[in-house]
């Protein structure tokens, strides 16, 4: 019950939020969001950290076909669930600081988009993960295109076709391992529960052609190179709350897709194919970061390095070793938490300046003590630096990626040089060096703001200092998940 | 348990001395600011102190908690407390509290003082971090965090673009070498098992000498001690490091952090001690840097940068020395040359204090009068870093330059001719900050005063131990290398060959005997220069010809990186923004366009026309018929 | 059987009451007779029935068609009230017409004998050949009736002699009876039958608009009014389907290895003909049109693999499209006639610009119901294609299932304007009025679509 | 002169082999379609389908005389009288136009395209 209330509660409060035209309809947001959070720190903190789904709910859908309303939490989806029980409730209270047009919309999409999330991490049939994982995206979407920059309709349109081009190929993967399923005895019954896909004995070739429905459709959401052109355009020109959902939890769907079905249905595919997938991952680290360091646009920047980030996850859950897939997870949350934070900080300069150009920012730090102090957490935390969260995650992936192959993991390690260069390089140019015109009268961090900062910097000590408290969690479901991929 | 509680306090102090002064930045009282970072050093090194003196001589460990496991691999946050670390922990704490102090004098009319006292306790925690760390990915902890510090210290004044960019040098240059260090440590982890400093050891005997994967990884290991000890290639950062406040550059980047390094090795000797391919190359890394520097330094007229590259070029006789496995000689330089490096620069920093922040020698002159005891603690500075006996640099630098003798005699020469320039270009700074007629602004002048008690008690104490450090290692099995002795047990035990090497005692007068000529010969063409002949180094805009100008020029060693990794990475930045990002998108963007003028051929097709409507049933029909019927398929 | 004769009955009172001053009670009482002609249909339900000796056949599946179609006529006919302003508009004959053409529709659905397919058809067909050339002034609406009546004749002509040819081989017009043939004779039908299942399959497909017998299509849809277009475009499609169903699973899928090829090929054509062509087209109406032809296309997956999924799917999959359809149209009925240009109704996509702000309901109903065409999930239509993929996946011709996947990508890419001319475009000021009962339709038809969208189980062991 | 004997109607069409009856009748088919594709002229492609349609009769009836079943014939006769329920409509689509553009040509009939 306490999984279907995750999904449900926001859904119901955004649609009572879309009734009620009232100006307190940001706080309302806020507290559905707030006791959502408090359901899933509640699941996170009563979870058994064994292989177990927990919190289960199974109810028919389309019983004849043996597709159910089934979903329930494991280790693998509870610290997603927790990413997006925390973040949610921090975007919609940094969304504060601008007035929206259509405030009740806007604030409901939100909760929408959240519900859909909870949806696709708490899902235990394939179908009904395809429908949380599609509907996703259609809150974000209206999120983007609506309250976006100047080009936002061509470059959201784009987005979502390009996205929902990637998820079809893995409904027609879908479709086919449903029918590869069957029940002892009853010929023409199948089962779409995820764990019946990961027992199926499929062919070699079948699995290279699973593998890449999987593969695009995954690859397409988080993104890895070279699907990725969507992205930065689409980072950019989103009211800053909807690129935080994208970049903060979404494109944890497609690392979350890649381990719960890529690695454990079609070991022999990634047998096969896994070193092309590696080293297109890889290739998107350094890419990414070498175009991040040439970038003037805070929010362009920051995708860029989002995607070298992901980059690495999926680099490390190709690696098919437990500290990929355990950095992998870790590295979800961290980097949820601290692309949330920078892209809140580049949203707090714009607020001020009206600018997001390095070349037009310079020296707030003069009269910001507290968001320097914020802006240099999550920076660190971006640039992976030990006792920060983001180091515990790209050690285990990058110590995951080397013992796959261990070219590979010199390359990827790059992001440790170019993360510090084009980070350092962004933080220098928007906070130090003098002031321009923009950056004069420059106020700190307000109340609400230092809120959304605050629980930020505390989740980056937090899984920096002591990340057992995370991968204890999630541990024995990585390793049951393992078994299926050496099998 | 008692020494579990003692270790955890000894970074405990400074963090919390951190916590006190960074989060109330602004609104602790300017006067008690001081205080408590010096107390929360002090503490530390009286912890130090504590369990230096209790110390049984057997190695102990106290575990914290399990910081990071992963199926079989833990990495535990723990520490571990032997000869080795005791000797880091008296150094930082010892050197830090008294680097702290003389902050209070320096830095107390800075509007950042908390933040740079704060900062002070940050490093500290690291290097302590780093120093105690019972494996190796504590040991990353501290190194990764050191160099966050130097960068935060660096870029000190941050409204200084030079500065900034200075601050980031050095930390993406560390962290160029930081990456070797991690995959080292990869490497650990699939070679051993596990990243503990104890069982990693205790397999390491059993490999034979010269194994493949040791040499990897130390290899490894090692390019992350040329980014953080500033050798060839990765040593650029540590001169425009000097961007910082001077007490950063005793600190950080003289005393304590840059040697971490050194300490790495001396820490891993047994893996080194396996791998003699890797010591051949530290060996010619570390020759080549000690002497590079050392030339660079002969024509540096910032004070500052001239005792940049005296730290590289010691850094490089410190790594000279391991690499020819007398790890404890490269301990012993450690040692002292923290101690009389941070002096010179403390001493560098009243001077500059007093100058009104002029830092270059040209505009010096004729100081001893207006600052006494400051010209005295760096004379004799300069006395020990030159290696003139019996001051502590002597001894050091003679105790690596008599291992390399037996191991080498070319690289002994080398090493020579390097200390030979080093004792020129530190009488050279000496003889031109402090001696002739004073060659600056009217206004400086009249600012002229010697510093404060504060700055100037340090500068006491420092020269004291720079005068007599040399007494913790006398030629002949002193104090210091019968300590260090259990440490490397296990390279004794996998490589005998490499220990073990007594010189004789006629050997070592002769050598002690040409290096001391050697440096007071180099002091005496000093003073001839600079003193006789009142020769002031030209101007900035002044022409120079041929070596002169390469030198002076640092050897464009700056200018070569720009050219051939900087500008290539950002023009590939650019490249692959404006043209890659530009073709992949293309591709993608090439379908929609495909698809829309698909759209707007096919459309085309609905004529308008019944005619043609039917023709195409008609012709539809005969095709299906046809291919139905007649085809054969 | 009742429905028919009801139907019948009702239209000619229909006519009756055109002599009528007053128009008002035409409108309620068409939606009562098709009330009561949906209530009569499920006096059946759970049974199988012969009736006019043996002409008609009546099972759970014919019901269910033709609750999608009364269900759509239902709501074409609600959406219909400005008739009654317009002084033009004789509403009393158009709908007789409706229920008449419903009638034929019904008999599509529930032929055994191939004459009653022959002759439901025509009925169907000539009430629409008026019905599209209704607004008699218009040159676009004359257009279109001619096109459609002289194309729609002609392929008249070649599904009879298909029939002819079938009557020939066999010997017989019932369904069943053909089917027994082509069992008995596995191994020698006749050249004959064989040509007689291509014409006549091609005479059907002309009336589902399949590609490349599509070309009436556009041009039809585009200049019918816009009512009218709403109930060809699903009344008529979903009848069509019906009886291709029936005609291939009862009498021909003995000779399934025959004829699949070649459905397939037309498959994929009418795929990527009705969504690559819709992509250019800067009128909404016009775009259905190619939206109607694509979404034959998925339908016609159900049929090339023929199986037992394929019932179920094609019925899931007629509701959810009508459903959305008649919504779209709806709105579009609405803001056309609001929004007037020069041409006279504004059908074009840039009439819907900023619709979202003016009325949110409208903005709403068109959404969810674009969603619903385009696939997307929570509504109806993703369980539709996902149905349709289904069977295809049972027969394991999963190339037809990429194909379409490729093409349902194409297919977001036109239905989005529309969403994005709403959402994120500016337009005129003025809010947009709906009448309340039409209101209640549209909201109807939208939760109806997302309830089946949550919920497809619904009708999971109806068929 | 041989007597003239009493023959029925099917016997008399069986004299005629089938084959030929589907000859004729494709023969009249293809000319209506060829009819349809060729005239400009709407009544003219009209009562080109009227041709087609009578293909469809003709072989009907031979398929039924041969077969001794009614059921052909009885389809003529639906077919017979549904063409003439399209024959009215169908003219009166075709007088609507003439009031309009004062012509029946369907090549002026192209405004609906693309």
């Amino acid at each position: 019950m306490l999984t279907l209330s995750l999904i449900l509660l926001p859904v119901v409060a955004a649609t009572l939020l879309l009734l009620i035209k009232s100006p307190a309809v940001k706080t309302l947001a806020l507290g559905a969001a707030l006791v959502e959070l408090a359901l899933a720190a509640y699941a996170f903190a009563t979870f058994k950290a064994d292989a177990q789904m927990q919190f289960e709910f199974d109810y028919p859908w389309i019983a004849g076909a043996g597709i159910r309303f089934s979903g329930g939490i494991d280790g693998i989806s509870v610290l997603l669930v927790l990413l997006t029980g925390l973040l949610t409730p921090l975007i919609t209270l940094s969304a504060f600081g601008r007035e929206y047009d259509r405030p009740s919309t806007f604030y409901s999409l939100i909760l929408y988009m959240q519900a859909a999330l909870m949806g696709v991490f708490t899902a235990r049939d394939a179908f009904l993960f395809y429908l949380f994982f599609e509907a996703a995206l259609i809150p974000v979407y209206f999120l983007a295109a609506m309250w976006g920059g100047e080009k936002r309709i061509a470059v959201t349109f784009k987005f979502f076709i390009y996205t929902i081009f990637g998820s079809l190929f893995m409904l027609v993967a879908l479709v086919y391992l449903y029918y590869q399923t069957g029940v002892p005895g009853k010929p023409g019954v199948h089962s779409s529960a995820i764990v019946d896909f990961y027992n199926l004995n499929l062919t070699p070739a079948a699995q290279g052609w699973v593998f890449w429905a999987f593969f695009i459709a995954f690859a397409i959401k988080m993104p890895v190179f070279p699907f990725h052109t969507w992205q930065p355009d689409t980072y950019v020109e989103s009211p800053t709350p909807a690129t935080m959902l994208l970049s903060g939890i979404m494109l944890k769907m497609g690392v979350y897709g890649l381990i719960r079905f890529l690695l454990p249905i079609v070991p022999a595919g990634l047998e096969t194919w896994g070193l092309l997938a590696t080293t297109l991952s890889v290739t998107g680290i350094v890419y990414g970061s070498i175009i991040a360091i040439r970038q003037r646009d805070m929010k362009r920047l920051i995708a860029y390095s989002s995607f070298a980030h992901v980059g690495l996850m999926a680099a490390g859950v190709f690696s098919q070793t437990a500290n990929g897939l355990q950095g992998a997870l870790i590295q979800m949350l961290a980097h949820g938490i601290n692309v949330v934070g920078l892209f809140f900080v580049a949203e707090i300069i714009f607020g001020r300046t009206n600018s997001r150009f390095l070349d037009q920012l310079g020296g707030i730090t003069r009269t910001t003590p507290k968001l320097t102090v914020y802006f240099m957490i999550l920076l660190l935390g971006s640039v992976a630096l030990p006792l920060t969260n983001g180091f515990v995650g790209e050690f285990l992936l990058l110590n995951g990626v080397f013992a796959y192959n261990n070219w590979l993991g010199a390359v990827a390690g790059l992001t440790i040089i170019l993360g510090a260069v084009y980070m350092l390089r962004m933080f220098q140019k928007s906070m130090f060096g003098p002031t321009s015109a923009r950056t004069e009268t420059f106020d700190d961090l307000s109340g609400a703001e230092s809120w959304v900062l605050l629980p930020l910097a505390v989740m980056v000590f937090w899984i920096g200092i002591y990340p057992n408290s995370f991968l204890k969690v999630t541990e024995p479901a990585v390793l049951n998940l393992l078994q299926y991929v050496v099998k | 348990m008692q020494t579990d509680l003692l270790c955890s306090l000894i970074p405990l102090f400074p963090l919390i001395g951190f916590a006190i002064n960074g989060l109330g930045f602004r609104k602790v009282p300017a006067s008690l600011v001081g205080p408590i970072s010096s107390a929360a050093a002090l503490a530390s090194f009286a912890v130090s102190l504590m369990l230096f003196s209790g110390f049984s001589g057997q190695p102990v460990k106290a575990t914290l908690f399990d910081w990071i496991s992963v199926g079989s691999l833990h990495i535990n946050f723990s520490f571990q407390i032997d000869q080795l670390s005791l000797l880091m922990l008296l150094i930082v704490t010892g050197v830090g509290s008294l680097i702290h102090i003389y902050s209070i004098g320096y830095m107390k009319h800075d509007e950042g003082f908390g933040k740079f006292m704060a900062f002070l306790n940050l490093f500290l925690f690291f290097m302590l971090l780093l120093v105690t760390g019972s494996n190796y990915v504590i040991m990353f902890i501290g190194w990764e965090g050191v160099g966050l510090c130097s960068y935060l210290l660096i870029g000190f004044w941050n409204k200084n673009v030079n500065y900034n960019n200075a601050a980031r040098k050095a930390f993406v240059m560390n962290r160029i070498g930081d990456l070797g260090f991690l995959l080292g440590i990869f490497l650990l982890i699939t070679t051993f098992g596990s990243v503990e400093y104890t069982d990693i050891f205790e397999q390491a005997t059993r490999f034979a000498v010269g194994d493949k994967m040791i040499l990897a990884i130390t290899l490894l290991l090692f390019v992350g001690a040329m980014g953080k000890s500033a050798q060839i290639p990765l040593y650029t950062w540590l001169p425009d490091a000097m961007a910082g406040p001077t007490p950063v550059s005793a600190l950080i980047h003289a005393a304590t952090m840059v040697t971490a390094g050194i300490y790495m090795i001396v820490r891993s000797n047994v893996l080194y001690t396996l791998s003699p391919v890797t010591l051949e190359v530290i060996g010619v890394i570390a020759i080549a840097t000690a002497i590079l520097a050392a030339s660079i330094g002969l024509l540096q007229n910032d004070i500052k940068k001239v005792l940049a590259y005296s730290t590289v070029s010691q850094l490089g006789y410190m790594f000279l020395g391991l690499s020819v496995a007398a790890y404890s000689s490269g301990m012993f330089h450690v040692i002292t040359h923290a101690f009389f490096k941070a002096l010179l620069f403390l001493g560098a920093g009243s001077v500059i204090h007093a100058m009104s922040d002029e830092q270059d020698i040209r505009n010096m002159g004729g100081l001893r009068k207006h600052l006494p005891l400051t010209f005295i603690t760096f004379l004799l500075g300069t006395i020990a870093i030159a290696g003139i006996p019996p001051f502590a640099g002597f001894f050091s630098k003679d105790e690596i330059l008599a291992h390399v003798f037996l191991h080498n005699k070319a690289l002994w020469g080398l090493g020579l001719v390097g200390s030979a320039m080093t004792s020129f270009y530190m009488f050279r700074l000496l003889f031109l900050t402090f001696f002739g007629e004073f060659r600056g602004t009217e206004a400086q002048r009249h600012h002229l005063h010697e510093s404060p008690a504060t700055m100037t008690l340090p500068l006491i104490v420092l020269a004291v131990l720079s005068v007599a450090g040399g007494l913790l290692n006398l030629p002949g099995g002193g104090w210091l290398s019968h300590f260090m002795e259990p440490l490397f047990a296990g390279s004794a035990q996998v490589s005998p060959e490499a220990f073990g090497h007594e010189i004789d005692h006629s050997t070592e007068y002769m050598l002690m005997g040409i290096s001391t000529a050697v440096a007071i010969g180099s002091a005496i063409a000093a003073y001839v220069v600079y003193i006789s002949r009142h020769a002031v180094p030209a101007p900035e805009s002044a022409e120079r010809s041929g070596i002169a100008k390469l030198v002076y020029n640092k050897y464009f060693v700056d200018e070569l990186y720009e050219i051939a990794i900087v500008r290539p990475i950002r023009a590939l930045g650019d490249a692959l923004y404006n043209f890659g990002e530009f073709i992949i998108d293309g591709i993608v963007n090439g379908v929609a366009w495909i698809v829309r003028a698909a759209s707007a051929q096919l459309r085309l097709l609905q004529s308008g026309s019944i005619g043609f409507y039917v023709f195409a049933m008609v012709f539809s029909i005969a095709v299906i018929v046809i291919v139905r019927f007649f085809v054969r398929f | 059987m009742l429905p028919i004769i009801l139907l019948s009955v009702f239209g000619i009172v229909l006519l009756f009451m055109g002599f009528l001053k007053s128009k008002v009670l035409l409108l309620p009482a068409t939606l009562v007779f098709i009330l009561a002609a949906l209530a009569t249909t499920f006096m059946d339900w759970g049974k199988t029935y012969l009736y006019f000796q043996n002409m008609l056949l009546t099972n759970n599946l014919a019901i269910l068609f033709t609750t999608i179609v009364l269900l759509s006529a239902f709501m074409v006919v609600a959406l219909s009230n400005s008739f009654i302003e317009d002084e033009q508009a004789q509403p009393a004959e158009y709908y007789a017409l409706l229920l008449f053409s419903l009638v034929g529709a019904i008999m599509m659905i529930s032929f055994e004998n191939l004459i009653m397919l022959f002759v439901g058809v025509e009925i169907l067909s000539v009430a629409m050949y008026v019905l599209a050339g209704s607004d008699k002034h218009s040159p676009r609406s004359n257009e279109a009736a001619l096109k459609y009546f002289l194309m729609g004749a002609f392929a008249t002509g070649i599904m009879l002699f298909g029939i002819a040819l079938l009557y020939g081989a066999t010997g017989t017009f019932v369904v069943s009876g053909i089917k027994s043939y082509v069992y008995t004779n596995a191994y020698g039908v006749s050249l004959l039958l064989y040509m007689g299942i291509i014409l006549l399959l091609i005479g059907m497909l002309f009336k589902v608009s399949a590609a490349p017998f599509h070309f009436w299509t556009p041009d039809v849809y585009d200049g019918t009014p816009g009512l009218f277009t709403a109930f060809m475009s699903t009344v008529v499609k979903t009848a069509g389907f019906a009886a291709l169903f029936r005609v291939l699973s009862v009498s021909f899928v003995g000779v399934y290895s025959f004829w699949w090829g070649t459905l397939a090929a037309l498959t994929c054509l009418t795929l990527l003909i009705g969504n690559v062509t819709a992509v250019y087209q800067t009128s909404f109406k016009r775009m259905m049109a190619y939206s109607s032809i694509s979404h034959a296309g998925y339908l016609l997956i159900g049929l090339t693999a023929l199986g037992t999924q394929t019932k179920q799917a094609l019925v899931f999959y007629s509701l959810a499209y009508s459903l959305a359809t008649i919504s779209a149209f709806g709105v579009l009925l609405v803001v056309s006639r609001q929004r007037q240009d020069t041409n006279g109704v504004n059908e074009n996509f840039d009439a819907f610009n900023g619709l979202a702000r003016q009325n949110p309901l409208l903005g709403f109903v068109m959404a969810v119901s674009m969603l619903s065409l385009a696939g997307i999930p929570l509504t109806a239509g993703f369980w539709g294609k996902f149905m349709i993929f289904t069977t295809a996946a049972d027969k394991g011709i999963y190339w037809i299932l990429v194909f379409a996947v490729l093409m349902s990508t194409v297919g977001i890419y036109y239905y989005f304007r529309v969403i994005i001319a709403m959402y994120f475009r500016e337009g005129a000021a003025e809010p947009v009025k709906v009448a309340p009962f039409y209101r209640y339709v549209l909201i109807a038809a939208t939760i109806l679509t997302l309830v089946l969208g949550l919920a497809p189980g619904l009708l999971e062991g109806l068929v | 002169m041989q007597p003239t004997q009493q023959v029925s109607i099917p016997e008399l069409i069986q004299q005629v082999p089938l084959n030929y009856y589907l000859i004729v009748s494709t023969a009249l088919f293809v000319i209506g379609i060829i009819g349809v594709l060729t005239r400009r002229n709407a009544i003219i492609i009209f009562m080109s389908i009227e041709l087609m349609l009578n293909a469809v009769n003709l072989l009907l009836i031979a398929f039924s005389s041969y077969r001794s079943d009614s059921a052909g014939q009885v389809f003529v006769f639906f077919i017979m009288a549904v063409a003439a329920a399209e024959v009215a409509v169908g003219l009166a689509i075709i007088v609507m136009i003439y009031r309009n553009i004062r012509s029946i040509d369907v090549g002026l009939l192209n405004k609906l395209k693309w």
